[in-house]
């Protein structure tokens, strides 16, 4: 278990984060896509951390347990807001929320 | 002889352990000792799951002055036999357009959450089954997927009113998993740390030869532990909150759709949180394995652990029996009003009793602050509901 | 003794021109009240000039200066003033004098006119504005006055102005003057420049005195010849003289007083006064100017006399003889005979004012009738007249002993003889004096004598307020020549300033045997060829080529009319060309080159502002719009340009790093 | 054995996230989710990181991944509907997919193996934040407290 396979890995869960969001037409999903990511991010840290040359501070952990807090804001703002169109516009399709077109 | 009596299971793990230590590698016998482990958690819950049924029922009857059952073997001790062969017999119906997968995994995961928080508790002096260094997180982080799995229950069975169960039954664990989590941490805060057995460790000292220094005698102590108690009741959706499956209103709830084996474990489930939830609770507030007085050291420890489980569940039973149920919003307004503010004062309680010196001082300190903050809370929660005037709506 | 009048004598002028000014104020209608202005004016002037002569006569050479600043400029400042000799004080007497008579007369002549007060008031305009002339001190204000003076003959000539021929007449004599007064004004320019000051006598700096003189050095000739210019203009000298006849156009007072006795004579007095300018860097007594000068009149003397014997109009004759009479004045005053010009110009005034006035009263008497030939035989229907009238042709043509012209012309001839320079001049006055006393009698016989004509059927004697004034000025030409005689020459010493001794002896003189023998000559001369004088006239008889040649005044007119006239038209047209078609077409050019301009700046503003700013806000707007479309809303694409420039950031950083 | 644990954990989070992107039904996709987040925490539990797993567990699982299966329980007018399916992300994501490893095989001190570390006890964390990151610590609790009044109002029935 190398640090270079771990972070394909969450690299590989960042694009897959990346896919839901850029794929999914459901604006929940979007949300989750962003979850994801920031998981994967949180993966590298604590990955970097753990195979820093000891002995590490935990900085790395400690960035971790803040980006929880943060995306854990994050989500309960962002479902919020996705409730909030919802009521007003009677979809969630993203495709149909394009009121801000240019 | 005491020791070795204590240690017993211990030693029996040792033994069957050392069948296989010579030869298997190391990783297997981890997973061999984890296993024993769980195979003795689970004989041991399932068994008292069973016994408690029975004594439940027989113990409400005798509350409501009739007798319980007790037709099915000697003093109706067979009854949960029975009511468990009922249940495997029982076809086990899954309404057609429910979403099978959700439906068949909400039982699954409630039961694996319960039976995992039992894992940290501490049973006797180093017989937890898992060590682990955040245990009382590792006990919180796993009940509230709870939540998720009545969730996914409510759902799966694809019925109104299993949803509105489930809706109900989320709202109210939510709710009180805040206070439940803050009257634990004037303990956390006065042991520094969160391993259970350090905890227990704490509460070990007995001042004057019987006085047990148990944080249950600490004034923020008895507040925490009361208020502990009473969301614990809540999380297990036991009697005075039992509104998610209160038969008069909702037929069962989320677990309206289960029957047959289905239903069994989502019974199961219910007991062993509740299980968990005391034994939580006697390990933080009630000293554990530790006994109450200093000379009776010698009997064992799981028993004195077993014994505090004991008079825990008869309280539930015994709430069960005497108290009617709240209604939702009553619950949540008490959760909010009055539980977290009390959980709050507990730990500023604790911190002034520990800074003033955790002597008599600091015992009057910590009652003063409480005391003040109950009456001032009891106030202005009152003085704004006057019982409203009864008022009597007839069906037109 | 200074009395009061010496040191205001601007009182003189100033006198008849407020009469003028109350006249023309009180309206066209007040007859009665513009004669009493008029008459009243003339004769206060007159009285102011006989006490200013008077005290004259107490010391040699006699002058009284009053200089005062007219206005400053900068730091320049132009003063004026007024001066009293013996020569203004005598002109003073001979024209308020004249002039008296002259408005008396016209009372009678002038009567039936419609703008009767009007005359009046241009008369004494006119007469007010001489006076200035000749009291002036300054050359500046004596061409002031000059010009009033020309304004005033303009006025008077132009009187009757509905007849185009009068209006006509005035034109011609204001810009003839006009032409004379520019050469006046340039030598007066000239003259300032040089010297500094236009005071004649400003106590030693004047412009006439040693220290103005000396200032003005080589140019004095020139000077003085530009000044000349002005005489010739206004005293219708040799090439300037063709107003004079037709400005018998005007009243026969106004020919009067204008045309025999002042203005004309005003030439005179100018070169008089301004003698000194003349007689700058003379040798023995003879400069370049004063040559000219004398040749000039020696030309339009003889000139004048033979146009006067071949004209039939009663005035004409009488303006030609003015023209001769002044030629020879101008050739005394040439030839150094400044006392014997000047006492010729006052003998002149006197008589040549009584011939007009005589004439005045036959037009008058003959219900304007002029022209001689319809007149004859008038010796008993007018007697009065006819008297005066032949004391006046005697004064003129210079019969000597009893009569003023005599005297004078006797003089002037003594001074010609002696002429350094040639005497040609002299022979040919001597001629002139024939001439004269030729054409006199032939005017006599034709009006006076010889038997009736038509127009003069019904003559008859004027009023006696026409009359008057005709006996006065009589005695005045006979008692004139008490002071004009050689035996007792009072007038020449008082204006020359040397003393006057009674001689007797000096009575008998051989010019005055010739003159009197020249004379006699001509009124034979006259009388033989005129007595049987008929319609036609017995010289164009024997010479019609001649005569019809004098007869049209030597075809002047027609000359000047094809050259002058004509140049002036050509150079009219060829300024009217120049300014329609140079500077109108410079003018058009350079505005066309700021069309030009114009339309270049609007066609670049239009072609590269214009169009650039357009091109690039549609460029712009285009890109906005592609842009836009980026803009789709959708909240995944926007995701995805970002995570494809993350992608670009990583592996540029990997690729660089 | 670990690595057979790193494989089998990595397997397990992949499938879960595949599944969480891809599947039709929401509530399924929503459930795999907090699998996915299972999977993660065993992940930090592999990598010592016992209390971040735990919170994982207790902040993702306990709490968004209700909220998410909450909203889509209010959203639900349209689940029935086939979400339509655009296949641009898709290479999107291929694209950075293979950027990154590019990157990551680009950069020479990375293969790394795990030193030997003792656990970081939850004792230490306690120190460490009320010590070097009580300002952060201080800030999530200002943003935390925001978040939930936001959402409060945000999702707030208006009165009328």
């Amino acid at each position: 278990m190398t640090l270079s396979i771990l972070l394909v890995v969450s690299a590989a869960l960042f694009c897959i984060g990346l896919l839901a969001a850029l794929s999914r037409r459901h604006a929940i999903f979007i949300l989750i896509g962003i979850e994801m990511m920031l998981a994967a991010a949180n993966l590298n840290f604590i990955a970097f951390w753990r195979f820093a040359p000891q002995p590490a501070q935990p900085t790395g952990m400690m960035v971790a347990i803040f980006a929880i807090a943060i995306a854990a804001a994050e989500a309960a703002v962002g479902l919020a807001m996705v409730i909030a169109v919802y009521r007003h516009f009677r979809t969630t399709n993203v495709d149909r929320l394009d009121r801000l077109k240019g | 002889m005491s020791d070795s009596l204590d240690q017993i299971f211990i030693h029996a793990k040792q033994w069957l352990l050392s069948f296989i230590s010579g030869r298997a590698p190391d990783w297997l016998i981890q997973i061999a000792s984890s296993l024993i482990n769980i195979a003795t958690l689970l004989g041991v819950f399932l068994t008292l799951f069973a016994l408690i049924s029975v004594l439940e029922r027989k113990i409400l009857g005798r509350m409501q002055n009739r007798y319980g059952p007790n037709r099915v073997g000697p003093f109706g001790l067979f009854q949960p036999v029975a009511d468990g062969i009922k249940m495997l017999i029982k076809e086990d119906i899954v309404p057609d357009r429910a979403d099978k997968i959700v439906h068949f995994l909400a039982p699954v995961l409630i039961a694996a959450t319960a039976i995992l928080s039992l894992g940290v508790i501490p049973y006797g002096r180093n017989m937890t089954p898992f060590v682990i260094d955040g245990g009382i997180l590792f006990f919180f982080a796993v009940g509230s997927t709870t939540e998720l799995a009545v969730f996914m229950a409510g759902w799966g069975s694809n019925n109104k009113f299993s949803m509105l169960g489930a809706m109900r039954a989320i709202a109210q664990m939510i709710s009180y998993e805040l206070p439940l989590i803050i009257t634990v941490l004037p303990v956390v805060m006065i042991v520094g740390s969160l391993n259970p057995d350090k905890i227990v460790g704490a509460q070990a000292a007995y001042s004057l030869g019987f006085m047990p220094h148990w944080f249950v005698f600490t004034p923020w102590g008895a507040t925490a532990f009361i208020l502990f108690f009473v969301s614990g009741l809540v999380e297990s959706n036991r009697t005075p909150f039992d509104v998610p499956e209160g038969e008069s209103e909702i037929v069962a709830g989320h677990m309206t759709e289960y029957s047959g084996f289905k239903y069994a474990t989502f019974f199961m489930a219910e007991y062993i949180g509740m299980f968990a939830i005391s034994g939580l609770g006697i390990t933080l507030f009630l000293g554990g394995w530790r006994a109450p007085v200093h000379f009776l050291d010698f009997i064992p420890s799981y028993v004195w652990f077993f014994v505090k489980l004991s008079i825990l569940l008869f309280v539930y039973i015994w709430l069960r029996g005497t108290l009617p149920r709240t209604r939702v919003d009553q619950i949540m307004n008490f959760a909010w009003k009055f539980m977290l503010p009390m959980a709050f004062t507990c730990v500023v309680a604790a911190a002034v009793w520990h800074y003033t010196g955790r002597g008599l001082r600091g015992w009057l300190w910590s009652l003063a602050v409480i005391a003040a903050v109950y009456f001032t809370l009891s106030i202005l929660l009152d003085t704004r509901r006057k019982f409203a005037p009864r008022t009597y709506r007839f069906a037109e | 003794m200074n009395s009061w009048i010496t040191s205001n004598v601007w009182l003189v002028p100033a006198v008849p021109l407020a009469a003028s000014i109350l006249i023309l104020a009180s309206g066209k209608s007040a007859r009665r009240s513009a004669v009493a202005f008029a008459i009243l004016g003339q004769v206060v002037a007159l009285t102011m000039s006989i006490f200013a002569f008077v005290s004259t006569l107490h010391s040699h050479s006699f002058r009284v200066v009053e200089n005062f600043t007219w206005f400053t400029f900068g730091e320049q400042n132009l003063r004026i003033g007024f001066v009293l000799d013996p020569l203004a004080a005598a002109m003073l007497i001979m024209i308020t004098l004249v002039g008296l008579c002259i408005f008396i007369f016209s009372i009678g002549y002038m009567a039936e006119d419609k703008n009767f007060s009007q005359f009046f008031a241009y008369l004494s305009f006119f007469s007010g504005a001489m006076l200035g002339v000749v009291v002036a001190n300054s050359l500046l204000l004596l061409f002031v006055f000059w010009e009033l003076v020309g304004l005033a003959s303009y006025l008077l000539i132009g009187f009757w102005i509905e007849r185009p021929s009068a209006a006509a007449a005035a034109k011609k004599a204001f810009i003839t003057t006009r032409i004379g007064d520019m050469g006046f004004f340039l030598g007066i320019l000239w003259l300032y420049h040089q010297s500094g000051t236009l005071l004649f006598y400003d106590g030693g700096r004047g412009c006439l005195e040693n220290a103005g003189l000396v200032a003005l050095g080589a140019s004095a000739t020139f000077i003085a010849l530009l000044i000349f210019c002005g005489a010739v203009g206004k005293s219708g000298q040799f090439p300037l003289h063709v107003w004079l006849p037709d400005a018998m156009e005007g009243p026969t007072p106004v020919s009067a007083l204008i045309h025999a006795a002042t203005m004309v004579a005003a030439g005179v007095f100018l070169v008089a006064r301004v003698y000194p300018v003349f007689g700058v860097g003379a040798i023995n007594g003879v400069t370049p100017s004063l040559t000219v000068v004398v040749w000039i009149g020696v030309i339009t003397g003889l000139m004048g006399a033979l146009i006067a014997v071949a004209q039939f109009d009663i005035k004409r004759i009488l303006a030609y003889s003015t023209v001769s009479q002044l030629g020879l004045m101008m050739v005394s005053l040439g030839v150094g005979g400044v006392a014997a010009g000047i006492m010729h110009l006052l003998a002149h005034g006197f008589f040549k004012a009584l011939l007009f006035l005589g004439a005045g009263s036959v037009i008058h008497g003959l219900h304007h009738e002029q022209d001689i030939r319809k007149m004859g035989g008038l010796r008993r229907l007018m007697p009065i007249t006819f008297s005066t009238y032949a004391i006046g042709m005697m004064a003129l043509s210079g019969v000597p002993f009893f009569f003023s012209g005599g005297w004078t012309k006797e003089e002037i001839l003594h001074a010609t003889s002696n002429w350094p320079r040639s005497h040609l001049p002299h022979y040919l006055m001597l001629i002139g004096v024939i001439l004269t006393a030729l054409y006199m009698t032939r005017q006599i016989i034709y009006v006076f004598f010889g038997n009736r004509h038509a127009a003069s059927e019904h003559g008859r004697e004027s009023s006696r307020v026409m009359t008057l004034p005709l006996i006065v000025l009589a005695v005045c030409a006979i008692l004139f020549s008490v002071v004009l005689t050689p035996a007792w020459p009072w007038l020449e010493s008082y204006l020359t300033g040397h003393s006057a001794r009674f001689d007797p002896h000096l009575l008998i003189q051989p010019m005055i045997i010739v003159s009197l023998a020249l004379v006699g000559a001509g009124v034979s001369l006259g009388i033989w060829i005129y007595r049987r004088a008929g319609e036609t006239d017995p010289l164009q008889h024997a010479q019609p080529a001649l005569f019809r040649f004098l007869e049209n005044k030597m075809w002047f007119d027609e000359i000047y009319e094809r050259t002058v006239v004509a140049l002036s038209a050509i150079l009219a047209r060829l300024s009217d060309w120049m300014d329609r078609h140079v500077w109108d077409g410079l003018v058009q050019d350079i505005g066309r080159i700021g069309q030009f301009f114009g339309r270049v700046t609007t066609s670049a503003d239009e072609r590269v502002i214009n169009a650039g700013v357009d091109e690039s806000t549609s460029g712009a707007h285009g890109l906005g719009r592609l842009m836009s479309r980026w803009h789709s809303g959708q909240i995944q694409t926007y995701l995805g340009a970002v995570a494809l420039g993350m992608l670009a950031l990583v592996l540029l950083y990997a690729w660089l790093g | 054995m670990s690595s057979i644990a790193f494989v089998a954990i990595t397997i397990l989070t992949l499938a879960a996230a595949l599944a969480a992107a891809t599947l039709q039904k929401l509530m399924h996709a929503a459930l795999s989710f907090a699998v996915m987040f299972v999977g993660i925490s065993a992940f930090f539990f592999l990598l010592g990181a016992e209390f971040v797993g735990l919170v994982q567990i207790f902040v993702y699982i306990g709490a968004v991944a209700v909220l998410i299966v909450f909203t889509i329980l209010l959203t639900r007018d349209d689940v029935g509907k086939v979400q339509s399916f655009n296949w641009s992300g898709v290479i999107v994501a291929i694209a950075v997919f293979a950027g990154l490893v590019w990157a990551i095989a680009n950069t020479k001190s990375l293969p790394l193996t795990p030193p030997l570390i003792e656990p970081v006890r939850v004792q230490r964390i306690g120190e460490l934040l009320m010590t070097n990151y009580v300002w952060p610590l201080q800030c999530v609790g200002v943003l935390l407290t925001a978040a939930l009044i936001g959402a409060l109002i945000l999702v707030m029935e208006e009165k009328t």
